[in-house]
């Protein structure tokens, strides 16, 4: 006989409402977007209008004809009019006198890429939204197509491995910390795997978005689109974290802070065994992955050390 | 019950758009500069610093943001404005479609500018042509005043709840977003109560954060259907309500339009130039000088190009001997004007009659009193059985 | 119905000198209609505005090609091949020069009102804007507009002393504008 | 041609789960079923934590799934520190 916990985690107290989806919705079995959405439906309470746009959410978040799928108010919008939307919404509110979180919630694909000019303008403005952008490294709802935080050899569809391809050849760009250069008052990344990191993260948010623009980042494999087991996707996210491919930071009014740190890393090969997106890689090309997080993550940790208020943060 | 006169101001078109935006009480504004709109964002900008615009200014990265902006407003339950011009338009296309289909009930002024291909920063009205499928009221204007007055109007009809729709406020860049007239400028308060008669209409479906609803719902199959033919039905709606709210704002302010179309010497007229914007006063010059020359012309001012006012130009037309259209931009594919083509569709029942097409203007070219005569020269001959040619581009012909 | 076309050069007040005659003109009950005609706005590009007025509203909305009046702001533009196109019989040219000529430069011109606006507002401003001095020299020569209500029209840009040197300018244009008629 | 009768309330897209809440039958899905050794279970909550649509329901002192709408997707299985939970074929399981 085991000992039973007596109390459940503390993580189960911030969940201050209801799962505000029914109980069977569109995503693929062992999704973690599913889990990002009903986790932040839980924490964000009901004061809360999500904005998306066509992709992997989109088949859940969108109502179909009179129908929703869940009980969140909803604006859906096209990728180039996200953050944008989400600012004609706060302005709006604002005005009226209504304190709501306005929360994007996009792929890599609308935030990094066809959504970028709004969501950089949106946060040099500094409008009240809370921006999240989960992360898969590609255009997964359209077949797992390349984006530009598509990490470099990754296979794609669009970057297929053949006698001629080897993967994506470039590195990503790093979205959050570009983020972080837009002098908003608080930028973090964030997995599942870290579950009360996650949601420590997003109650930050809602407070944090009184001074103005707030970025998550969340990193969310793919489990169809990178050849992970269903099983295995919070693993995935975990050894992301293990081995400093995917730290988890924020910066809080400028000042950057390892929200997790880890004392030995594991090597990326922990991490890309795990599915299939970097079966192809020989010892050189797995060599340069680790570099790429050697020198990322240490480009991170020099950020760290300055620990004094970046005076341009907008208030 | 009247308002009051109103200060009168020399202001330009753009400031009168400006004017009218302003007075309307806006929630949110968005709008990013082009030539030649820009003056209205700076206007506007103006109001707010000197504390007499009391909405929220969006300085937007892009006129894509600008669209969305302000139809999520107004989807929030505000009242939201911008302007913009020519490739401003185009840059935000798939947000003026999404607008139109959500119903967003958002004022735009679109200070018309040549688009396609070829760049000019020059008039014309190539740009509102490229949305004149995109679902949205669109009207045109001719002067200053009306620029100011439709603009309230505009709102009036936009957010009327038979319409929620988004209107477009069309007026020619150059020759009337920098044109300084006299331009009476209504007060605050009678332009509250001109539309106060909003307030007592049911309230719109809104994003209310309190309602689990969602705005832009996946639309499949007939229910899709259902939405495009509610849709169309209220641009159908949407012309006699122009109407009735020219009407009221004539009975209230002492200025009327005309509502979808304006008739200028037609009773009796056995031709008729069609056209629209700021063409409309010089040719309302010409058609006097020709009437005092015996010649029976008349003028049809064209408000409305959509939804597009068939029935009352059939109802005026039918009659008439010819017809000439002078469009100040073209319809690729048939080679003529856009207004014209759509007038050709109304073949079958305004009768085999000439219907000519006088293309001139674009690129800022003059449509100039000798442009008119000579399209109103060849109406008159065709009406009286002379061979014509369909289609007439008249600066080019007068070069060549 | 006067017609008036305003030649100067970006920078120079072309289009704010239309836009005040026309305010100056409304304050006297007339009609106006005034707009520029120009594509990117370049300081030291040449600019044309044209202004309308009448006792009866305007309708036009062509630009002038048969003004009964020029405004010449750029004593250099006098030299434009093209400044003189269209103009009426008994036409009036208002010229901001330093030079007085006697020679009449174009069959239609009937009168010429000729000053140094740059040198009076050097003088008056401190700054080459003869926009304002040219106006005065205006009203003093075609007769269609009264001086106080140029000044009245200056009001509506300026305050404070810089409205005072303007409208120093205005009169001293008004006053020392040195007519030239010919038959 | 008029249209009588509207299937929406509603002049544009608007969705309205008040009217209507879509939900799929998720639980069909599943080719393997958790199942919960209760005596193993130690009721830490990880498994209800981690999972994706959120069916790990609270029982008196275990977790149980939501068969309605399990998909299966086994991550409860793999991040029960127990190994209390076994994912077994559907097949096994008579109708």
């Amino acid at each position: 006989m085991v000992e039973k916990v007596k109390k459940l985690p503390k993580l189960f107290q911030y969940f201050k409402d209801e799962d505000q989806f029914a109980g069977g919705v569109a995503f693929c079995a062992g999704c973690p977007l599913e889990l990002t959405l009903r986790i932040m439906s839980k924490v964000l309470g009901r004061e809360t209008v999500i904005v998306g746009t066509p992709s992997c959410s989109a088949p859940v978040l969108y109502g179909q004809n009179i129908g929703s799928w869940h009980r969140l108010p909803y604006y859906s919008c096209l990728m180039t009019g996200v953050a944008s939307s989400a600012t004609g919404l706060t302005r709006y509110y604002r005005k009226a006198g209504r304190d709501v979180n306005v929360v994007c919630f996009t792929g890599d694909g609308c935030a990094a890429d066809i959504g970028f000019q709004t969501l950089s303008g949106a946060a040099e403005r500094n409008e009240n939204i809370i921006y999240v952008c989960y992360e898969n490294e590609g255009y997964m709802n359209t077949g797992i197509q390349r984006s530009s935080t598509t990490p470099r050899g990754a296979t794609t569809s669009t970057t297929p491995v053949g006698p001629a391809g080897r993967g994506k050849t470039t590195p990503p760009k790093n979205v959050p910390l570009i983020m972080a250069m837009h002098h908003i008052p608080y930028v973090a990344t964030a997995t599942l795997s870290n579950m009360d990191d996650f949601v420590r993260k997003l109650l930050k948010a809602v407070e944090k978005k009184q001074e103005g623009f707030v970025y998550l980042h969340v990193f969310t494999p793919c489990p169809v689109g990178w050849g992970i087991e269903s099983d295995m996707s919070i693993e995935v996210c975990r050894m992301a974290v293990k081995t400093n491919y995917f730290p988890l930071w924020e910066a809080e009014n400028g000042i950057f802070r390892l929200t997790h740190n880890e004392v030995n890393p594991e090597p990326i090969t922990k991490y890309t065994k795990l599915f299939r997106k970097y079966n192809h890689l020989n010892d050189t090309e797995l060599a340069v992955a680790q570099e790429d997080v050697n020198s990322n993550f240490a480009f991170l940790r020099h950020l760290t050390t300055f620990g004094t208020k970046d005076k341009n943060v907008k208030k | 019950m009247k308002a009051k006169e109103g200060e009168l101001k020399v202001i330009t078109g753009n400031s009168a758009a400006a004017y009218g935006a302003m007075l309307c009480r806006p929630d949110v504004v968005a709008s990013y500069p082009i030539t030649p709109q820009t003056e209205v964002v700076e206007q506007l900008s103006r109001f707010h610093a000197d504390g007499i615009l009391d909405a929220e200014m969006v300085e937007v990265e892009g006129e894509n943001s600008a669209m969305n902006i302000v139809a999520a407003a107004t989807l929030a339950g505000g009242r939201a404005f911008t302007a913009t011009s020519s490739w401003g338009l185009v840059y935000m296309y798939d947000a003026v479609l999404q607008a139109a289909g959500f119903r967003a009930p958002v004022v735009m002024a679109n200070v018309n500018r040549e688009t396609p291909g070829i760049l000019a920063v020059s008039s014309g009205q190539q740009d509102m042509i490229s949305t004149r499928d995109a679902g949205w009221i669109q009207l045109i204007v001719e002067n200053s005043q009306e620029i100011l007055d439709t603009i309230i109007m505009a709102f009036r009809l936009a957010e009327d709840y038979d319409i929620q729709l988004p209107v477009m406020v069309n007026y020619d860049g150059f020759y009337l977003s920098y044109l300084a007239e006299g331009v009476r400028i209504p007060t605050r308060e009678d332009v509250d109560k001109y539309l106060a008669i909003l307030k007592t209409q049911p309230q719109r479906t809104i994003l209310n954060p309190q309602k689990p609803i969602g705005a832009g719902s996946h639309g499949i199959l007939t229910e899709f259907m259902e939405l495009r033919y509610k849709h169309c039905a209220a641009l159908e709606r949407a012309k006699k309500k122009l109407d009735e709210i020219d009407c009221e704002f004539g009975e209230f302010f002492g200025r009327s339009y005309g509502g979808q179309i304006e008739e200028y010497r037609t009773e009796d007229a056995d031709i008729i130039i069609l056209t629209s914007g700021s063409t409309v006063g010089t040719t309302r010059t010409v058609v006097d000088a020709k009437r005092t020359a015996g010649l029976k012309v008349g003028l049809i001012k064209l408000r409305m190009f959509r939804p597009f006012p068939r029935e009352k130009l059939i109802q005026t037309i039918t009659g008439k001997k010819a017809v000439g259209v002078i469009d100040r931009s073209v319809c690729f594919g048939w080679n003529c004007g856009p207004i014209y083509m759509e007038l050709r569709a109304l073949s079958p029942e305004i009768g085999r009659i000439p219907i000519m097409s006088f293309i001139d203007g674009l690129a800022n070219i003059d449509i100039t009193t000798p442009h008119i005569e000579r399209a109103i020269n060849d109406v008159h001959k065709a009406s009286k059985g002379e061979p014509y040619q369909e289609v007439t581009w008249i600066p080019l012909e007068e070069y060549l | 119905m006067k017609e008036i076309r305003f030649h100067g050069r970006g920078g120079q007040g072309a289009v704010l000198a239309a836009r005040m005659l026309a305010i100056a003109c409304v304050r006297e009950g007339k009609c106006v209609a005034s707009f520029p005609m120009y594509g990117f706005e370049r300081r030291g590009a040449p600019v044309v505005a044209f202004t309308r007025l009448d006792d009866k509203p305007i309708m036009e909305k062509t630009q002038i090609y048969n003004p009964d009046c020029l405004v010449v702001i750029d004593p250099d533009l006098i030299k434009l091949p093209t400044l003189f196109s269209g103009l009426k019989p008994d036409g009036i040219l208002i010229l901001n020069s330093p030079r007085v000529f006697e020679k009449q430069p174009n069959e239609n011109l009937k009168l010429a009102g000729i000053i140094n606006a740059t040198h009076i507002a050097v003088e008056e401003v401190g700054r080459d804007v003869p926009n304002t001095c040219l106006l005065g020299a205006f009203a003093a020569v075609t007769g269609w507009v009264g001086l106080q209500s140029v000044i009245s029209s200056v009001g509506e840009y300026f305050s404070g002393e810089v409205l005072r040197k303007n409208a120093r300018c205005v009169e001293r244009g008004y006053n020392e504008v040195k007519g030239i008629k010919w038959q | 041609m008029a249209v009588k009768k509207f299937s929406s309330k509603y002049e544009a897209a608007w969705s309205d789960a008040d009217a209507l809440l879509l939900c799929l039958d998720t639980g069909s899905w599943r080719t393997k079923r958790p199942v919960v050794n209760k005596e193993k279970c130690s009721y830490c909550g990880l498994c209800s934590i981690y999972c994706p649509p959120q069916c790990m329901v609270t029982k008196k002192d275990y977790f149980d799934p939501n068969l309605e709408f399990c998909k299966g997707c086994g991550i409860c299985a793999r991040e029960c520190p127990r190994s209390a939970i076994i994912m077994m074929p559907e097949g096994d399981f008579t109708p």
